[in-house]
């Protein structure tokens, strides 16, 4: 059986606030998606699920769809509406 | 010249970055933190958070585009992050043409894309010690997750 | 804030006569000489002339013009007379809004109508040492006597 | 017979430099209009006539047609098409 990946989540603006941590280090069985890493987070965070359908997820800092693979090493980021200007 | 800091803008510093004698118009724009909320609350102040490994290259793009598409401009973008006061610039642009109208229709399109699509996010202090994040409207954010 | 000076102009002072907390957009506008002339020419440097007493309640109507199109703004609007030297301002423009789009729209306004309206004139100076009086297009200047 | 009435007249750019002179006072008759005042200056030099279609003229600060009656003390400017911003 392959080693587990590990991958860095940064969360921002209120998706920060809800988890109560910036930034995480989760470990990941091998062939798991942005969506893994997404759900890995609602569970220890159930009220998560109610900004699903508003939060973007990057991929090294590239828009991406839940179901991108991951690979060992990568930063996938939870992305709020954005406020900026 | 393309920037997320936490020190106070300056746009002088952008207007000199684009400055030229090849330029016949400069327009800058300023964001500036305003004494009433958009549903007109009294604001205290705001406060700006950026995920800047993405929110610079994609104000790079922004840019890049803009200069694609109105030649022989230039331009000059900076945001700022951490804790601003009230009459305080939140962004500041600075687009130097051989022409007003591309002077003036590229500092619109930096500012208006920069609000649909750099990762950066505004909380807002109201008196009496309410926050909240706020979002650009719908129009000018990027399409969500279905 | 109008005036027409022979002082180099100077952009914070026009920005803060119009800055107030109640403004979320400051725009502004920059006339600067350019090194070639609209025919390409390379050029030396301008001079400008104008009829103050008409040239300053002209002024004056366009700001108020636009004050009444675009509510809440605010605008300061200077020009320079006498000789100019490359990359200097032969006009400045600052309007303060609730909103972006109406800081936009009203300092264009401006900017355009004074290109129109007010009675300033402009002479080009080239290398080699030819002057020649410079007109605003057609679509830019009143329209003349039959 | 009425007394005549003195004008001052204002050229600018291009009407001043072919006139020579930027400020002219001139007398003329009861009744004259704003454009005998173009006439008078144009019998002094026949070459502003080629600028009269390009000429606005303004009395007291304001555009007016030739035919406008001017009284005493007028201010009548002579203004070419305009180059300013």
């Amino acid at each position: 059986m392959a080693a587990n990946i590990s991958v860095r989540v940064l969360a921002f603006a209120r998706v920060r606030e809800l988890l109560g941590c910036a930034e995480w280090t989760l470990q990941l069985p091998p062939g798991a998606t942005v969506a893994d890493a997404w759900e890995a987070l609602a569970e220890r965070a159930e009220p998560l699920r109610a900004l699903a359908s508003s939060t973007r997820l990057a991929q090294n800092g590239r828009i991406v769809d839940g179901g991108a693979p991951l690979h060992d090493g990568d930063e996938v980021a939870l992305l709020p509406p954005v406020g900026g200007g | 010249m393309v920037e997320i800091t936490e020190s106070a803008l300056d746009l002088a510093t952008l207007i000199a970055a684009v400055a030229g004698n090849d330029a016949g118009a400069v327009v800058t724009f300023q964001g500036v933190v305003r004494e009433r909320s958009d549903d007109d609350r009294p604001v205290l102040g705001l406060s700006y958070e950026a995920y800047p490994a993405m929110a610079l290259p994609e104000m790079r793009n922004i840019c890049r585009e803009a200069e694609a598409a109105f030649p022989g401009i230039r331009i000059a973008l900076a945001h700022r992050v951490g804790e601003l006061a009230l009459g305080e610039a939140s962004v500041a642009i600075a687009v130097a043409a051989p022409h007003r109208r591309s002077a003036f229709d590229a500092c619109a399109y930096v500012i208006d894309e920069l609000k649909k699509r750099v990762p950066i996010w505004k909380e807002e202090r109201y008196v009496g010690g309410d926050v909240a994040w706020r979002e650009n409207p719908a129009g000018e954010n990027m399409p969500q997750r279905a």
